[in-house]
């Protein structure tokens, strides 16, 4: 297992490096300007002048190496820093946001909270619903729950969030409708909100309602279907009929025996959701204005702001693959069938 | 040990004596096609066979719809703007409807029935496009990966690059990319096209592969394989002929739902703002810049929405069906 | 009294990334920092000029300016203290100037100091601006909200290369303006509080702002006048029936004000012909078909402006046929601007001779058809203008093949790209400008010879049209050397003429700035001239 | 057979049981009507073909059937409780079923390898049986597991029960689950085919396992075979089914002596038996019920050489470590020499994963030999090209295991035949098509059959699409892989005679891989038994089974059950060494074979095998 996993790590590196010349490539032969945003007022030789104040003069080649320095070897100094108050990373400099002229970590660290409330709470609230249904509706298949849990978790396949989203705004937040008994929800994402109190946590819970319950409802739809599958792979096997044999109770038999068995690929599946956290909804981050990572990014690339998307998206790669790592190594230590090397 | 149910037609025919008991009966009912089996199965999923029907209704509509509707879509009409769709004067008396306008007009007077045509036509093209180039570059990796060993290390490592790629800023990124060449090349609509398939097929083919070529690595190792290789099947044919019929039923699922992604993917991308050029109507666009009068034009919302979803929902079933009836497992019950 | 009504929320739906406006000069950057920094002065909501940290506006009058008009004097009023405490003195007005000009700093409000030879200080509120030669109007530097002063103590380690390894000083600066930065979130949320050593010990009225950025202009609109969740929300560039549709949800109302901004159809002077090659096309003058007076007078003609106003901007257009369409002054009038002659325009290209006639239905001149490519940013409401203009122009008997592009790429000035709005490959573009201040000079001289985008120039100018006007460079010449008001007037009208009439551009839409603000926000006066926050330190809470 | 137990109290008794399955065909019935009894201390044999309805049954008694989609239809099944007394099994809820089942019926299954739930231990699924119904605490519980594993007779029974059930090889496993079923000393033991999937040296252990622990606990016994020698080894007595009806009962003497019905005629007479052969040189095929016309005759082949295989060897490679190098080989077929003559068989026998398939297959470089020599009739297939190889192949070819496998599901049986000729470019489309009816002629399959799928056919008729297919380019060689393994007896015996009656006819080779010790005996001129990869003994079948030298070749001779009552086994002669690894670290080099000529022709391995 050991090796199996050094041996994976390892090879990531040259494919994360790749991955990475891959994306700086493309986002330098992308046609975008970082200077498209000032105003026309602002004459061309002036921009001119400011894009040379962002290094942008320099050859590609050379920017990446700059780049692949301050990535690999400044930020971990940083963190370091940060870490253990040494000054390793005094006076160098760090990769440098474009739009803000601050460093692009900070930003991200500030931006991972909001994020990972939302996207994480629907993530979380998703795998408690999905489950059960999963699990349900393969141990009644064909029942009517079943064929309705199918119904709705198609329907959660179905309908992009991009309609869900402004659909739930208009219910919640427009046409109020306290008459049903139905709490108004800010439309708006206030993301410096502090939880101190109860009543503050009930804010916090209010806004996070809708975009928790867009995501949520989705990642359940593909959650409860993978689930379902599995079980049922698994209710067909013959170690079942042993169990039951054994004269184990229902409820032993499919929620130890085969949920333990079913669960070894759902775990694996959501491992490598996990990335998706991190990389924020970008649509239902727009829709509910909740400045996440997601939203962070899609800003970036509309004001091209190189070392923001490169940076972002390099981490994104890294989660990808270090998540499909973890999946592998769960599955190994889920099922003691498989035993890398 | 076989453990087919036609064993006991047979003992209907045949009484225990010493021959017919030895004899090896064939199956007395009509030889069936395996087409015909799928068929049968597929045809008892309820949801599959809506789905289907709906499918191919909509399909039938954008396809024919325009020439039996000749309403051009671009048409601007800023006299007869704002009209609702004519159903809604069954509750509503005085809203402005009007027989010309069946399902209504947006603010610049263009025709929503048209338009929901038109861009249905460019959705689904978009989705089918983009999913059999999807299953195309897919399957042609996973059967290469699944059946030649060395190439199995470098494919692999392919998919796992595009599939650590993260996917929407690529595909954002692609798009300002290629735009412009893309559009001098082909017009704006095509190059558009083209380029939107093209991204939506590229970020979308992973899933395909690595489930073919898992496929494919299991049924290399059935003997039907090895017997086929020493009666001398050159790896041309075997891979024609033996293991493409047998992955097709993954493919068909993915196939399936390589359509719904890429319907929704590109309605995405429209709201994003960074799909088709702005006259050119798809159901997402439509959407997109009918939020903001969701609440006067709620139908304006609904019908692109109602559209969409309905379409990925069919597929989605057809999907699942697919998947029951291709699963000898459930088709043998 | 200072601090009594609580929090005020404002959302801006572009997010401000930055608080220095001398390292961005997007709008949302320089108007979210114009609550902190300020200039010496400001133009008012009129377009005037108003004192701010200085007791009075210089004249030749009250020898502020210099007889030869290369000199003006800024007295700054007394007693001025930076949010920190520490004194606002000449030496902070230096500063910045020297802060703007460094060579590698890559400041955004160059030009505005551009023409400045040097600054220098008498003594602690004594300011000397010296120009490189006699400026008619000299209010650029350290004028209006792109141009405010920055704190030396603070900044003076972030003079050219440094700037942006200045992150703290960036995202908070200290500032004379009413409040100061509590947090900066990038992108995001700016929360500030009352500053307590402001000028005024009454004001703001305000403790609290929450600047929130982000999402689209429809939720900001959506925010203040229908959920009620926001008190005033930025440029809300949204369909006139939907702000209409917003407005009806009672808890806000919109605002609009009228700049120089101006939506307008560029023609171009040169021909775009593809097989010219990509350093001929748009070079290479004439246009085959556009220089006729007939062509362009006739596509004018065709145009509906006032329905244009209807579909794109309601109560924030106006119809105009100036290049400069404000100050009121300024702007050219044209009485049949506001009707549309489709008839007219067909007349007036028949007699000249321009007919169809090969039978397609597309009329010729001189055997070239009439076919045009018709570009422009994508943007709803562009192409909205594009899809009816379209319409009209085919009307009076021409081919449009219509285009969008875009922003970041369109106006993005790459010049390896072929679709900036400078290379102009096409045959008319549609975009809007506009100028900062009431001063039309610098903005009138886009119309000169020698302004125009070339491959020599790397492509850059202001001279889209690349028209070309012997009369008009020598009027323009004349306007930079005259001082009185009302012939800077008169010229300025007379220039905007010719450039319509010339056929240099067809203006379609005087744009305003439409922004809403909340039933209770008292105070607020839209400025288009400035920021819009402009006098925030006088916005109140109004009580029911 | 012993104790009269007829008269004694039933512990369950079967009457008129049906069992029905709702297809997509309509109703089917899995067992139409059914009785029969089982007392204490007594072992019934259930035995028919393949879906007669024995596992139905056996379900059905256990009341598993409903969750596998069958209801009882009708019929009683009686069975006497410890604790409750007489009960009908089929009118008692599922939960009182539960307190039955595993408590007073226990059930060993078919399959070792997917009867256990590979994510929990051993220990675990042994002691949660224990734990519901008799109420003891964990410790008690693994205390109790260990002495059901001592019982059991596994080796080193304290580390098994923390081992995961892949940890254990199939004899292994099978003995944990019989330990399972026995845990709470059940009243009734059912086993279904438990040991179809083993190998016959651990086939005889179970066998001897579950007699002994029958006879030390009084447990009365349902035991489901379809292996008649099976059943001459355990029963008492035997009910025979047929398509789901019961047809024949009886003790094992009478059935097997005095067999009444027709069917159990027959399939008694399809029964290969050991040492039916004994005197005989040459191959004769089976005489059927059923088939009296045709005269069996001996087929002595010819003695010129088709074949000759030297010093072939061919391993595969481990790979691991951080760079996946090959860090071990492993060893599956090792320096084996034989030849085989023109229209005669070889047969190589052995235990699972000594090597024969990967033998079989190195003759068609199916898989790459490492080296060695082949040499089929004058060409030296080692130094082929791929393409000559390709042509090579049209010499010989290959019948597999797997009937189910072994047919694409996708193409029409006609197409399949045709396959190999179109592959070559033999003749033209038509010349094909009779060349392929001609050949299903040949097979015995009527020629409608050439537009059907293979899932429409049974195993028997597949297995004889195989055959045709392979005879289609008239090969001189063919090597049947375990080519009748799949099969149940009397379709066996007729693909057996098919296979012999061709040889005869086209005067082919055969190299035939088995494990059946009593059909090799049937079809074999020559025979090598296999052991780790190399051949321990090799000669004419006659000397090999008569007169085995290699002390492998006499422990396996002795573990076969044979189809008589009276040639019962006896635990005690049994001892079996598990086989050791063929993987061998990177660089080991076994010493070569050499062989010691016992009799003309007849030869022992000397070097040390491992055995
Ligand atoms: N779940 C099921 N659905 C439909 N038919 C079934 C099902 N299970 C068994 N059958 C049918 O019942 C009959 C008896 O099957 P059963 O499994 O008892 O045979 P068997 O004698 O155990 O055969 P084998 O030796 O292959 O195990 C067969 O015809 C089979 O097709
Ligand atoms: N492709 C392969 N890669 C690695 N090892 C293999 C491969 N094929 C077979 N082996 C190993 O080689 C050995 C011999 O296998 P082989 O299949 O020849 O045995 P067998 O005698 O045919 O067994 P069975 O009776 O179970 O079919 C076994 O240990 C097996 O695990
Ligand atoms: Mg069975
Ligand atoms: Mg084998
Ligand atoms: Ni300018």
């Amino acid at each position: 297992m050991l090796t199996y996993a050094t041996r994976r790590t390892i090879l990531a590196i040259p494919t994360l490096l790749f991955i990475s010349f891959v994306i700086f490539m493309l986002l330098q032969l992308a046609p975008g300007d970082p200077m498209a945003q000032v105003p026309l007022t602002v004459p061309p030789d002036v921009k001119q002048k400011m894009r040379e104040a962002l290094g942008l003069g320099a050859p590609p080649l050379v920017q990446y190496w700059k780049w692949l320095v301050q990535v690999f070897w400044i930020e971990p100094q940083v963190l370091i820093d940060w870490i253990f108050g040494t000054s390793l990373a005094e006076g160098k400099l760090r990769v440098i946001s474009w739009q803000t002229r601050s460093p692009v970590m900070d930003i991200i660290l500030q931006r991972i909270p909001q994020t990972l409330w939302v996207v994480g709470v629907a993530y979380v609230v998703a795998i408690l619903i999905a489950l059960p249904i999963g699990v349900y509706s393969a141990y009644r298949q064909y029942s009517v729950f079943d064929q309705a849990g199918t119904f709705v978790t198609m329907i959660g396949f179905s309908i992009p969030p991009f309609f869900t989203g402004p659909l739930l705004i208009v219910i919640f937040s427009v046409i109020s409708l306290e008459t049903w008994w139905l709490p108004v929800l800010p439309s708006i994402y206030d993301t410096t909100h502090v939880v101190n109190d109860w009543q503050s946590f009930g804010f916090q819970v209010k806004q996070m309602t809708m975009p928790v319950m867009v995501l949520a409802f989705q990642i359940t739809a593909q959650l409860s279907r993978y689930m379902r599958a599995s079980m049922l792979d698994n209710l067909g096997q013959d170690y079942v009929r042993t169990a039951r044999a054994k004269g184990l109770s229902e409820a032993v038999v499919v929620n130890v025996h085969v949920l333990r068995n079913s669960m070894i690929p759902v775990i694996t599946v959501i491992a490598l959701g996990i990335p998706a956290i991190f990389g924020g909804a970008i649509i239902t981050e727009t829709v509910f204005k909740v400045n996440g990572i997601g939203q962070l990014l899609l800003t970036a690339l509309f004001a091209n702001d190189l070392p923001m998307v490169m940076t972002l998206t390099f981490i994104f790669a890294v989660l990808i693959v270090v998540f499909n790592l973890i999946a592998d190594i769960l599955y190994g230590l889920l099922d003691p069938r498989i035993r890398y090397d | 040990m076989t453990d087919s149910p036609q064993d006991d037609l047979i003992l209907a025919a045949s009484s225990p004596q010493a021959i017919g008991a030895l004899t090896d009966d064939g199956p007395v009912a009509p030889p069936t096609s395996r087409g015909r089996d799928i068929w049968s199965q597929f045809r008892k999923h309820k949801g599959a066979m809506l789905g289907l029907g709906f499918l191919s209704f909509i399909t039938l509509a954008v396809l024919v719809g325009p020439y039996i509707y000749t309403v051009d879509p671009q048409k601007l009409d800023i006299r007869a703007k704002d009209f609702r769709p004519i159903y809604t004067a069954l509750w509503d008396s005085s809203a402005k409807v009007g027989w010309n306008k069946p399902l209504g007009s947006d603010q610049l007077g263009r025709d929503n029935l048209a338009q929901m045509l038109a861009g249905g036509r460019a959705s689904m093209a978009v989705g089918w496009a983009a999913m059999l180039l999807s299953v195309l570059i897919g399957t042609a990796v996973g059967v290469l990966a699944g059946f030649f060993k060395q190439l199995d290390g470098v494919l692999m490592r392919l998919t796992d690059l595009f599939l650590a790629l993260p996917i929407l800023p690529l595909l954002l990124l692609a798009v300002t990319l290629f735009r412009q060449p893309l559009r001098a090349g082909f017009g704006p609509e095509g190059g558009m096209f083209i380029l939107i398939v093209s991204i939506v097929a590229i970020t979308s083919w992973m899933p395909t592969a690595r489930i073919v070529r898992g496929d494919v690595l299991a049924i290399k190792e059935r003997e039907f394989v090895l017997a086929a290789r020493s009666i001398g099947s050159t790896p041309g044919k075997l891979i024609r002929r033996h293991i493409l019929p047998n992955v097709l039923s993954p493919i068909l699922v993915s196939a399936a739902l390589g359509l719904a992604t890429a319907i929704i993917t590109e309605s995405a991308l429209s709201f994003l703002g960074v799909g088709f050029p702005s006259d050119f109507p798809t159901w997402g666009k439509m959407l997109a810049d009918a939020v903001q009068r969701m609440e006067r034009f709620p139908e304006r919302v609904m019908l692109p929405g109602i559209a969409i979803s309905l379409t990925v929902l069919s597929v989605n079933y057809l999907g699942d069906g697919l998947r029951d009836a291709l699963d000898p497992r459930i088709r043998g019950r | 009294e200072r601090g009594a009504d609580g929090e005020v929320k404002i959302i801006y739906w572009q997010a401000p990334s930055i608080l220095n406006p001398f390292l961005s000069g997007g709008t949302k950057d320089t108007e979210s920092s114009s609550l902190i920094v300020e200039p010496l002065a400001r133009f008012n909501e009129a377009g005037d000029l108003v004192p701010w940290l200085v007791d009075e506006i210089p004249t030749v009058e009250n020898g502020g300016i210099s007889e030869d008009l290369t000199q003006i004097t800024w007295k700054i009023t007394p007693g001025l203290k930076w949010s920190d405490g520490s004194d606002f003195t000449s030496e902070d007005v230096k500063f910045t100037y020297e802060y703007c000009t460094h060579p590698e700093g890559g400041c955004a409000q160059l030009t505005k100091f551009e023409p400045v030879a040097s600054v220098e200080i008498p003594d602690d509120l004594t300011v000397v601006v010296t120009f490189n030669e006699p400026t008619p109007y000299p209010f650029t530097a350290f004028v209006g909200g792109e141009s405010p002063i920055l704190q030396k103590a603070q900044f003076e380690q972030c003079l050219g290369a440094a700037a942006s390894t200045c992150t703290e000083q960036n995202f908070n600066p200290i500032g004379t303006g009413p409040f100061v930065v509590d947090e900066f979130k990038p992108n995001d949320v700016i929360t500030l509080s009352a500053n307590p050593n402001y000028r005024d010990p009454a004001k703001p009225a305000f403790a609290k702002v929450t600047f929130k950025g982000g999402g689209d202009a429809e939720g900001a609109g959506r925010a203040v006048m229908q959920t009620g969740e926001y008190d005033y929300a930025w440029n809300l560039q949204l369909a006139p029936d939907v702000i209409a549709e917003m407005e009806a949800g009672g808890q806000g109302k919109p605002v609009a004000g009228f700049g120089p901004l101006m939506e307008r159809i560029m023609l171009n002077n040169t021909n775009p012909d593809p097989a010219l090659g990509p350093d001929e096309r748009s070079v290479i003058r004439p246009h085959p078909f556009l220089s006729d007076p007939a062509v362009y007078k006739a596509m004018s003609m065709a145009i509906d402006r006032p329905l244009l106003v209807e579909v794109g901007y309601g109560q924030a257009g106006k119809v105009t046929c100036s290049w400069v369409p404000a100050p009121e002054a300024f702007a050219y009038q044209n009485e049949d601007c506001g009707t549309q002659d489709i008839e007219g325009a067909k007349a007036m290209l028949d007699d000249a001779g321009i007919v169809d006639t090969d039978g397609d239905g597309v009329r010729e001149k001189d055997g070239v058809p009439l076919s045009i490519l018709y570009q422009t940013s994508t943007n709803a409401v562009r192409q909205d203008f594009q899809a009816l203009i379209k319409d009209w122009w085919e009307q009076i008997g021409m081919e449009v093949e219509l285009r969008n592009v875009d922003g970041s790429v369109f106006f993005g000035g790459d010049a390896g790209s072929p679709d900036t709005f400078q290379k102009f490959y096409a045959d008319v573009e549609m975009y809007a400008n506009t100028f900062n201040g009431t001063d039309p000079q610098a903005y009138l001289g886009h119309g000169l010879c020698d302004t125009a985008p070339r491959p020599d120039t790397q492509w850059q100018g202001e001279n889209i049209s690349r028209f070309c006007d012997e009369e008009y460079d020598a009027l323009h010449t004349e306007l930079t050397k005259t001082a009185d008001l009302a012939k800077r007037q008169e010229i300025g009208r007379k220039l905007s003429q010719i450039a319509y009439e010339r056929g240099g551009l067809i203006p379609l839409v005087h744009r305003g700035r439409l922004s809403a603000h909340s039933n209770t926000l008292g105070g607020v006066i839209l400025n288009v001239w400035d920021s819009e926050l402009w006098n925030v330190a006088d916005w109140y809470r109004i009580k029911e | 057979m012993l104790d009269d137990t007829s008269t004694a109290q039933p512990v369950a008794r079967i009457e008129n049981l049906r069992v029905e399955f709702q297809t997509k065909a309509g109703t089917v019935a899995g067992v139409k009507d059914v009785s029969f009894e089982i007392g204490a201390g007594e072992t019934v044999c259930v035995v028919g073909e393949s879906g007669s309805g024995k596992s139905v049954s056996s379900l059905a008694l256990m009341r598993l059937i409903e969750y596998g989609g069958g209801t009882i239809a009708g019929g009683k099944l009686l069975f006497d409780s410890r604790d409750r007394g007489p009960l009908d099994l089929a009118d008692q809820s599922q939960r009182n079923m539960r307190d039955i089942r595993g408590n007073e019926i226990g059930m060993i299954f078919q399959e070792p390898m997917t009867a256990l739930n590979p994510v929990f231990t051993v220990g675990r699924q042994l002691t949660e049986g224990l734990r519901v119904h008799r109420g003891l605490s964990k410790a008690e519980a693994r205390a109790e597991a260990l002495s059901l594993l001592q019982q059991v007779r596994i080796p080193e029974p304290e580390r098994r029960l923390d081992q995961y059930p892949h940890e254990l090889s199939g004899g292994m496993r099978q003995r944990v689950v019989i330990a399972m079923a026995l845990a709470c000393k059940p009243r009734l033991l059912i086993a279904d085919e438990p040991t179809t999937a083993l190998d016959v040296t651990i086939q005889a252990e179970i066998l001897a396992l579950i007699d002994r622990l029958k006879r030390e606990t009084g447990t009365a016994v349902m035991f489901i075979t379809h292996d008649m020698a099976v059943v001459a080894q355990m029963a008492d007595r035997v009910v025979v089914m047929f398509r789901g009806n019961k047809v024949e009962e009886g003790t094992a003497e009478e059935i097997f002596e005095r067999p009444q019905h027709p069917y159990t005629k027959a399939l008694l007479a399809a029964v290969p038996k050991l040492g039916e052969m004994s005197g005989t040189d040459l191959p004769s095929p089976m005489k059927l019920v059923g088939q009296e016309s045709r005269i069996p005759a001996p087929i002595p082949g010819s003695t010129e050489v088709l074949l000759k295989v030297e010093n072939l060897t061919t391993r595969f490679a481990v790979k691991g470590g951080l760079m996946r190098r090959t860090v071990a080989n492993v060893h599956a077929v090792e320096d084996l020499s034989f030849s085989v003559n023109k229209g005669q068989t070889l047969s190589l026998v052995g235990e699972s994963g000594c090597g024969k398939s990967t033998a079989g297959r190195s003759l068609l470089r199916l898989v790459e030999p490492l080296s060695g020599k082949i040499d089929l009739d004058g060409t030296d297939v080692m130094a082929l090209s791929q393409s000559g190889l390709r042509n090579a192949r049209r010499e010989m070819q290959m019948i597999f295991q797997d009937p189910f496998a072994s047919l694409n599901p996708q193409i029409q049986l006609a197409d399949q035949v045709a396959e190999p000729l179109s592959n070559y470019g033999v003749g033209s489309r038509s010349e094909r098509q009779d060349r392929v009816a001609m050949l299903f002629d040949r097979v015995e399959l009527p020629r409608s059959f050439m537009q059907r799928y293979p899932h429409e056919l049974s195993g028997g008729q597949r297995q004889r699409i195989a055959i045709a297919r392979a005879l289609a380019l008239n090969p001189k060689l063919i090597v049947a892989d375990e080519a009748v393994s799949a099969l149940d007896v009397s379709v066996q015996a007729q693909v057996v005679n098919l296979m012999m009656e061709l040889q005869a006819d086209l005067g082919l080779g055969y190299v035939f891989i088995s494990h059946d010790m009593a059909v090799v005996e049937r079809v074999s001129h020559h025979v090598g038994v296999m052991y780790l990869g190399r051949i321990v003994e090799i000669g004419p079948r006659r000397a090999v089974f008569e007169d085995p030298r290699h002390p492998y070749t006499q422990a396996l001779m002795k573990a076969v059950p044979i189809a008589d009552p009276k040639k019962r086994k006896s635990e005690k002669d049994l001892h079996f060494k598990p086989i050791p690894s063929p993987i061998h670290p990177v660089g080991y080099e076994p010493a070569p074979s050499v062989y010691n000529e016992v009799s003309p022709g007849h030869f022992v391995l000397e070097t040390d095998s491992g055995y």
